[in-house]
């Protein structure tokens, strides 16, 4: 376990580098730096701050410097934010966005997993067809057409929850943590249907039924655990992407998580504020990978041997 | 079921909850040049005058009185002496001196330096060529007494001090977190600042909000009602409107175009639309063919229908501009115009030797990434389209990509804005001046230039705005630029919020502001 | 030959020989399956009105009325008008043409690139594998907006960039699928079989890997297809695919949100569309899935 | 009356080509403490019938059409569903075929021992743990408390079986339905199970249907038997009457078809002098114990094959034998290069097989084929025959379109197979025939040595001899040399001219044919002779089975005491 852990930590070391270094290329290839504006900087001060930053440097001596801060851990200062650093912009991102996507993946989980053994206990009925047609719509509506709509319904319209908000108003973030989270539900409940119907065909499960187990035994200890394989497998990219991708629901919902960060940096060409947050990301990216592969083993027995049961 | 909103709550406390935009820079007067930040600023800060917000005129700020000499060109002020940093310090002619010391060090990289250019020596210490300040006219004749000598008489020097770069920052805070010349915002941070406004720094959530509360060391702070003040950056228009409507808000930044009907409507006295100190309008490469010939660039300018632009698509009534300055900016208006004219479009371009539009090239017009700015476009190249029988490719670009392509003048056409610094027509004029940065054209005109610069010169009123109209109608005239409206500020604000006046700077000290509920609201749930 | 079987007429008939493929099987099972040809009816008509939108089209797409403004839906504008006056209906119909296309010509390029890469990771393995997918694990991690734009930069404002930039991030999802696909596949005996015949890697990737993986990656090509079709709203608006006056589904679908509670027709009508479609793909995916497996439909 | 009685039970299946009968008014009774054997191949309607009486089949598409079955005044095949449900698990109990899938994987076995008790004894969890490990003692497996913490995967073939038998029998059923418990264990373990399954009958008295094609099998473990064939029940009767005077033809037909004699042909002419066609040297071979991603020790390495040496001539048929797990198969994976060897020399005539790569590998390869155990996954579910045999031939040599028709048309008039059916996908084909167009796939090369693993192992009795004269036949009109592997003795016994055991890798006896099972030398080799079950009642139940002991194969403890009077 540890040796594989390790592995594949250093694995990830030579993948983040060339991530960090194709990154810094392209941010450094994108016109326009990040100190121009509409109002016309004079090129005396466009000067002075290129030579602040040392952007007047070449730009191998740029790299080599900023790698050598990275290994101390220094992730440098935003250009975008002056007096900010990019740890601290980070680290107060972090929470927030962790939070959502944590939130956003129940309601995935609970809704996708709740319609998928809904549609797989009874295959080509109308309570296979329902659950999986509204994951069909769930999937052709984008977050930024289901968000609006939920906010006008449950938020202006009903008054039952705040329009916007995280933490500040109680209940605000039920409706970001749904609409983020649906868009998932729709994938989780299609690949649950899959799993479920699989492991249901499986001898195993007359053999749970010969027993004269009652059905709901049957489905949920002896078939969820099997069918939630390919779910399993799933969550790994989808809370990188859940985490990643909530820039839309942050715009929309006022959320100061860090999707904004990692699209805002990008547009306002704040160098080290883009590397800071794509190797943030990318390091998610990995660790999820990671914590799907384990979660995987983990949820069955037969690919973990280690016990020593085996005499 | 909600509890209770933001709304209640700041009423029966005076907290003020302001839609801000965007999460500011950082809090440096000196330093920062946006909107947002500019509004923070203005609760934390206070120059040496005030303007009225309901007349713009100016009013004593930290200086209580000042004297200004026959030639317009040496300004006296005396600073009161209740004025005082949240510290507790006073605020001195000394601290003026270093502050606007500080925004010239070439180091330090203000982009407004050139603010500070009617001043005598400004520009050449900036630029490095005289390093001694002692040159520049900036003087400290005593704790209390600030005297400033000009470079030509600047009619408009007194409403530059209530520019947020000439607000005075404290050397001591300064210094204690870094160099003068360091742009580091750290010490504007909550725990570091010290301000001299009505208002203190009392929290600064990233990307959430920017809390100031009541300063009860400032001098005027009696007339100070609210208690606290919430800023939120709110960059989507649309998620405002639904936190104002969800009585999350009393003022928001703007209105989503669409929305504006709707609240004429339902909800006339939440939606305040007044006229703005900007102007939108194209840019033309005068460099590129056929842009380079006025009668194209006319022909173009005169087939676009700017009442419909404002009535169908910008919908905020927003005015026709045939100008690039605003009306009335500070009493001056010019009347050249470039009217909308189909025929005598049709006729430009036949002139041109593209009759009928034919033989014309595809032009490319440029615009930011942005809904109204693509509607603007889409509308304008039917226009043309209609018109003139010409085909424009609609370009959209992200914002920094634009301003690259812009600066190095690698576009036919593109979208552009002005925002007034402040009340005068120059701040508009300077920008075509062969060589200004924000030219961004190609396009220069001696003449123009010439007579910017006399008018410079003139101490007299109306013979200065003379000069001005005449530069502006060769602007107009050779259309380097299309000006199409006036813009409006469109907010939606809350009935509860009292003492908020209208100007076209979109200026609101918040000293002056309070919340009480409308005695109509009130009757009217009582009847309920 | 010296020994001809007795019987040439019990040779089986020409027809039976002229590739009696895995395709044209696939085509006959599938023209069996009722909800799938519906799909593939209800599709079939959505591209042919695509093609045939510049001579059906009741206005043409750019003509703006700008005093008329948005309307709701009437006789002289079926599906109402936007906000410059413009016959949404036409909108939606141009619209289709360039979704339509983005949507099968990006899928395409992603279902090519990532089928043979996952293929070929899954099937060689070991240190070809896991390059392979640390490759794709660095192309997931790259900044896309920041690609984006520099693809717009450097290669100007191009539709079949477009494509590219869609295929280049929608193919690393598939390739994953279709490596772990084809790791189920490859220790099959029929692999083995192949390979004691002396068949190359490429011919077994080609004959036996590929088609045998098809299923699971259809059914994930039609979900990409909208993810596609929303995708190119967004690069749209970055300045990368359609400008106006040109339009497309995503596009109509992101500005009618901005207006829905003003005038909800111009989010439900595309929306639906795009609905439609994505059902029609769906059944449709689903029927070829269980045509190209021969087992499923026969028992 | 009965404890069981079942009368007139039909069985309906709807396909897309109308309805199906799988069972067609079959009737029997059972007493209590007797067993029902019930014989016949696959596709008879044996296991429908057992479903049919514990509700398991899946409706749609089943429907039981007709009939009653009686157990204590409930009529099974329409009781309500909550009725059923307390009757199955606990007076009616069952075992499946495949142990491996019928556990649940993902939960260990002390939880799934413990479920029917809590559910029908309503034991508390306490008492429940401790009724399971009395009986996982009682099937014989030794340190119940910490196998209960044990998962499916960690046990072998025969102990999942004996977990089943103990699930089964948890909760003292009245009747016990067995649905070919062994037919996927090693014929010494199958032993030992059906003396297991007999033991405990008799103990507890339990009345038992016993499903299996294996007629040996039931020869040994039933009282009454009924044949089953297409649904239909051809003959009923005590196992004497149904074994020693069968009524049917059907019922002689299958007897007959069990290969019980030797190899047919008498083995080629050795010409000593001749050079062997293929000489093995040494081989060994082994796996890295990849333990998924988690093993602690990745880098255990199992030895598979242990140091083997054989010489093959030209012509002559090598039968290998040995028990799963013993490195037959990867023996043949070796010999045709899809395992590397560790070490070793494999030469054919003078050509050093095992160092070839490439394209030159890929150009020797025509010469060997491989004919596999399992002809579901050996043919590319989605190439239809033609495609197939396509490939092959186009492989071996280019072709015209007329010449590849010609060819594969004379290929499976070769096997057997009907030439119009060559356009038909394999799933559309029997298994019997699928192993042919195996066979034709492998000949359509043109091979000198054709491997075949456990060629009829998954086939039907009747089948097998069919496929194994194929064999046979092409060995003597083609001259082509065969290796043939089988766990089933009697199938080496029918085909091959010299006879190798393989057992833990190795090989324990090698020599001809006859000799070896007139007289074998290896205690290992006598105990899998004496394992064979014989469909002749009388012998089958006063056997006495010979063990072989170096190294028990199962990890339990062999015989417990209670059980020794029988073995």
């Amino acid at each position: 376990m540890f040796e594989f852990v390790l592995k594949r930590v250093l694995q990830a070391i030579p993948v983040l580098w060339i991530v960090i270094t194709v990154a810094f290329l392209f941010v450094h290839a994108a016109p326009g730096g990040p100190f121009s504006q509409e109002r016309a900087v004079p090129p005396e001060v466009l000067k002075a701050l290129n030579e602040r930053y040392k952007l007047d440097q070449p730009l191998l001596i740029q790299y080599s410097d900023y790698l050598r801060n990275l290994a101390r851990g220094d992730l440098g200062p935003s250009f975008k934010y002056p007096g900010r650093t990019v740890s601290e912009i980070i680290l107060a991102g972090m929470p927030v966005t962790f939070e959502l996507g944590f939130y956003a993946l129940l309601v995935a989980l609970a809704v996708g997993i709740g319609a998928g053994i809904l549609a797989a206990t009874r295959p080509n009925t109308m309570r296979d067809y329902l659950p999986m047609s509204l994951a069909m719509v769930g999937i052709c509506l984008p977050t930024y057409v289901l968000g609006p709509l939920l906010v006008l319904f449950f938020g202006i319209r009903l008054e039952w929850l705040p329009v916007s908000g995280w933490g500040y108003l109680p209940g605000d973030k039920i409706l970001p943590s749904m609409t983020l989270g649906l868009a998932y539900a729709a994938y989780v409940a299609r690949l649950c249907r899959g799993g479920m119907l699989e492991i249901l065909s499986q001898d195993f499960i007359r053999t749970a039924r010969a027993k004269g187990l009652p059905e709901t035994t049957v489905i949920y200890k002896h078939a969820l655990r099997g069918g939630l394989q390919p779910v399993v497998s799933f969550l790994g990219p989808a809370l990188a992407g859940l985490l990643g991708g909530s820039f839309v629901i942050e715009t929309l919902f006022q959320i100061p998580g860090l999707g904004r960060y990692y699209v805002q940096a990008a547009f306002n060409r704040d160098y080290t504020l883009v590397l800071g947050t794509t190797i943030f990301f990318s390091t998610l990216i990995l660790v999820f990978n990671l914590l799907a592969d384990i979660a995987t083993v983990w949820l069955n027995p037969r690919l973990r041997q280690e016990d020593g049961a085996r005499a | 079921m909600r509890s209770e909103s933001n709304v209640e709550v700041g009423r029966q406390k005076q907290i003020l909850h302001f839609g801000n935009g965007d999460e500011p820079q950082g809090l440096d007067p000196t330093i920062v040049t946006g909107i947002p930040e500019w509004h923070i600023i203005q609760a934390l800060f206070e120059g040496l005058v005030a303007k009225d917000p309901a007349t713009l005129e100016i009013r004593p700020g930290v200086a209580e009185s000042w004297t200004i000499s026959g030639d317009q060109k040496i300004y006296t002020f005396r600073l009161r002496r209740e004025a005082r940093w949240s510290d507790g310090d006073p605020v001195t002619a000394g601290d003026f001196v270093f502050t606007w010391k500080r925004a010239l060090i070439p180091t330090l990289g203000n982009p407004y330096a050139y603010m500070f250019n009617c001043i005598r020596g400004a520009k050449t210490f900036f630029e490095g060529r005289n390093p001694d300040f002692g040159q520049v006219g900036v003087k400290a004749l005593d704790d209390r007494t600030l005297q400033v000598e000009l470079e030509t008489p600047t009619p408009y020097f007194l409403q530059l001090l209530d520019h947020h770069s000439y607000y005075p920052v404290q050397k001591k805070t300064i210094e204690k977190f870094g160099a003068v010349d360091e742009p580091n915002m750290r010490w504007t941070r909550p725990e570091n600042i010290v301000g001299n406004g009505p208002f203190t720094l009392k929290e600064w959530i990233l990307n959430r909000v920017v809390i100031v509360e009541k300063n009860p060391l400032y001098w005027d702070a009696a007339r100070v009602k609210l208690w606290q003040i919430y800023f939120y950056p709110i960059p989507n228009a649309s998620t405002e409107e639904r936190m104002f409507r969800a009585q999350q808000l009393h003022v928001t930044d703007r209105v989503p175009a669409d929305k504006l009907a709707v609240y004429r409507e339902n909800d006339p006295d939440s939606l305040h639309v007044t006229p703005y100190l900007g102007t939108y309008f194209y840019r033309l490469n005068s460099n590129v063919k056929p842009l380079d010939d006025v009668r194209v660039r006319r022909a173009l300018a005169m087939s676009i229908d700017r009442r419909q632009l404002v009535e169908k698509i910008a919908k905020g009534g927003q005015q026709p501009a045939y100008t690039l300055t605003p009306p009335n900016t500070a009493g001056y208006t010019s009347y050249a115009k470039l009217p909308h004219d189909a025929q005598k479009a049709q006729e430009l371009l036949a002139e041109a030797g593209y009759p009928g539009g034919r033989g014309f090239p595809r032009l490319e017009l440029m615009y930011n990434t942005d809904e109204l700015h693509r509607k603007v476009a889409t509308a304008i190249q039917q226009m043309w389209k209609k018109s003139l029988n010409i085909d424009i490719t609609l370009l959209s670009q992200d914002w920094k990509v634009f301003m690259d392509r812009e600066t190095h003048l690698h576009y036919q056409m593109s979208r552009g804005s002005w925002i007034g610094d402040y009340l005068d027509p120059t701040t508009f004029l300077d920008m075509f001046i062969a060589g200004s940065g924000n030219n961004r054209t190609g396009w220069s005109n001696p003449r123009y230039d010439e007579l910017l610069k006399q008018a410079t010169r003139t101490g007299d009123r109306e013979e200065r705005y003379a000069l001005l109209r005449a530069a502006e109608a060769i602007l107009v005239e050779e259309a380097p630029i299309i000006p199409l409206y006036t813009y409006t500020q469109m907010r939606l604000i809350s009935t509860d919020l009292r003492g908020w006046d209208h100007n076209v700077l979109d200026q609101h000290p918040f000293k002056y502001l309070y919340l009480e509920a409308p005695r109509e609201a009130e009757r009217k749930i009582e009847r309920h | 030959m010296p020994e001809q079987p007795a019987g040439v007429a019990a040779m089986p008939g020409r027809e039976a020989m002229h590739s009696p493929s895995l395709w044209r099987d696939a085509g006959l099972r599938l023209a069996r399956n009722r909800l799938a040809m519906i799909g593939l009816i209800v599709l079939a008509f959505m591209v042919v009105l695509a093609l045939l939108t510049p001579w059906i089209a009741p206005y043409s797409y750019e003509a703006q009325d700008l005093e008329l403004g948005p309307v709701a839906p009437a006789p002289a504008h079926w599906l109402g008008t936007d906000i410059f006056g413009r016959d949404l209906l036409t909108r939606i119909l141009y619209g289709s043409r360039v979704s339509l296309a983005v949507g099968f010509l990006a899928t395409a390029v992603a279902l090519t690139i990532g089928v043979l890469w996952g293929a070929c990771a899954g099937y060689i393995g070991g240190g070809a594998d896991a390059v392979m997918m640390r490759i794709v694990d660095i192309l997931y991690a790259l900044p896309f907006t920041i690609f984006i734009i520099l693809l717009m930069v450097v290669f100007g404002q191009n539709i079949l960039l477009l494509f590219f930039a869609i295929g280049a991030v929608e193919w690393l999802t598939m390739a994953r699928i279709v490596r772990g696909q084809v790791l189920s596949v490859r220790h099959q005996e029929y692999i083995e079989a192949a390979v004691t015949m002396g068949l190359s890697r490429w011919q077994i990737i080609r004959r036996h890997v590929i088609p045998n993986v098809l299923g699971p990656v259809i059914v994930y090509t039609t979900l990409t297809i909208p993810n596609v079709i929303l995708l190119e709203s967004f690069l749209s608006f970055l300045g990368l695919g359609v400008q106006p006056p040109a339009s497309s589904w995503g596009v109509l679908i992101a500005y009618g949100v901005e207006t829905m509670e003003e005038y909800p027709w111009l989010l439900f009508f595309p929306a639906a569309t795009l609905s439609l479609a994505l059902f029609s793909l769906n059944f449709l995916g689903d029927g070829l899935r269980d045509a190209l497996d021969p087992r499923a439909s026969k028992d | 009356m009965a404890l069981l009685s079942v009368k007139d039970l039909s069985v309906c299946f709807h396909t897309r080509l109308g309805l199906a009968r799988a069972v067609d008014r079959i009737s029997f009774d059972l007493e209590t403490g007797r067993t029902l054997g019930i014989v016949g191949e696959s596709g008879s309607g044996k296991t429908v019938t057992a479903h049919s009486l514990l509700g398991l089949l899946p409706s749609p598409p089943a429907r039981i059409e007709n009939g009653s079955a009686l157990f204590d005044g409930i009529d099974l095949l329409r009781a309500p569903e909550d009725v059923l449900r307390a009757v199955r698990g606990n007076r009616i109990s069952m075992i499946f075929q495949d142990p491996l899938s019928s556990l649940n994987p993902y939960l260990t076995i002390g939880t799934q021992l413990i479920e029917p008790l809590r559910v029908h004894g309503g034991l508390s969890r306490k008492a429940a743990t401790e009724r399971a490990m009395a009986g996982l003692d009682e099937v014989g497996i030794s340190h119940p408390a910490e196998r209960l913490h044990s998962y499916p995967h960690e046990f072998s073939g025969g102990m999942r079986q004996r977990v089943m038998i103990a699930m089964a029998l948890s909760t003292a059923p009245d009747i016990l339905i067995a649905d070919e418990p062994t037919t996927a264990l090693d014929v010494t373990i199958q032993a030992q199970i059906l003396d297991l399954i007999r033991h405990l009958q008799g103990r507890h008295g339990i009345a038992t249907i016993f499903i299996s094609h294996n007629l040996g099998v039931i020869a040994g473990i039933a009282d009454e038997v009924m044949v089953m064939r297409r649904g239909v029940c051809v003959e009923r009767g005590s196992a004497e009457d149904v074994f020693y005077r069968p009524a049917h033809v059907y019922t002689r037909q299958l007897l007959a078809s069990i290969p019980t004699r030797g190899k047919p042909t008498p083995p080629p002419a050795e010409s000593p002098d001749a050079a062997p066609l293929l000489k093995i040297d040494g081989i060994r071979v082994s796996y890295a114990q990849r333990k998924a991603p988690f093993g602690r020790r990745p880098t255990a390495r199992i030895r598979a094959v242990d140091d083997v040496s054989l010489e093959l001539h030209r012509g002559e048929i090598l039968g290998l034998v040995g028990e799963s797990g013993s490195g037959k198969s990867t023996m043949a994976r070796t010999l045709l290069r899809l395992v590397e060897p560790d070490s070793g020399s494999l030469t054919m005539e003078g050509v050093p097989l095992g160092s070839l790569r490439g394209s030159a590998l890929r150009a020797i390869r025509p010469r060997l084929q491989m004919i596999f155990q399992d002809p579901y996954s050996s043919l590319d579910p989605r190439m239809t025959v033609h495609e197939c045999l396509r490939e092959a031939l186009l492989q071996r040599a280019p072709a015209s379109r007329e010449q590849v028709l010609r060819e594969s048309t004379q290929l499976m008039l070769d096997v057997g197979l009907e030439p119009a059916q060559i356009g038909k996908y394999p799933h559309e084909f029997s298994g019997g025939q699928r192993q042919r167009i195996a066979i034709a796939r492998a000949l359509a090369m043109r091979p000198e040595l054709i491997v075949a693993d456990e060629p009829v192992s998954s086939l039907d009795v009747t089948v097998q001899a069919l496929i194994l004269d194929l064999l046979l036949e092409l060995n003597r009109r083609r001259g082509v040399t065969l290796i043939i592997i089988s766990h089933d003795l009697s199938v080496i016994r029918y085909v091959s001219d010299r006879t190798a055991v393989m057992y833990r890798g190795r090989i324990v006896e090698l020599g001809a044919t006859e000799d070896l099972f007139r007289e074998p030398k290896h205690g290992y080799t006598r105990a899998l002779l004496s394992a064979i079950p014989i469909p002749d009642p009388r012998v089958e139940r006063s056997r006495r089975r010979t063990f072989y002991a170096e190294g028990e194969q199962e990890a339990g403890k062999m015989a417990p005491s209670t059980q020794s009077p029988l073995f």
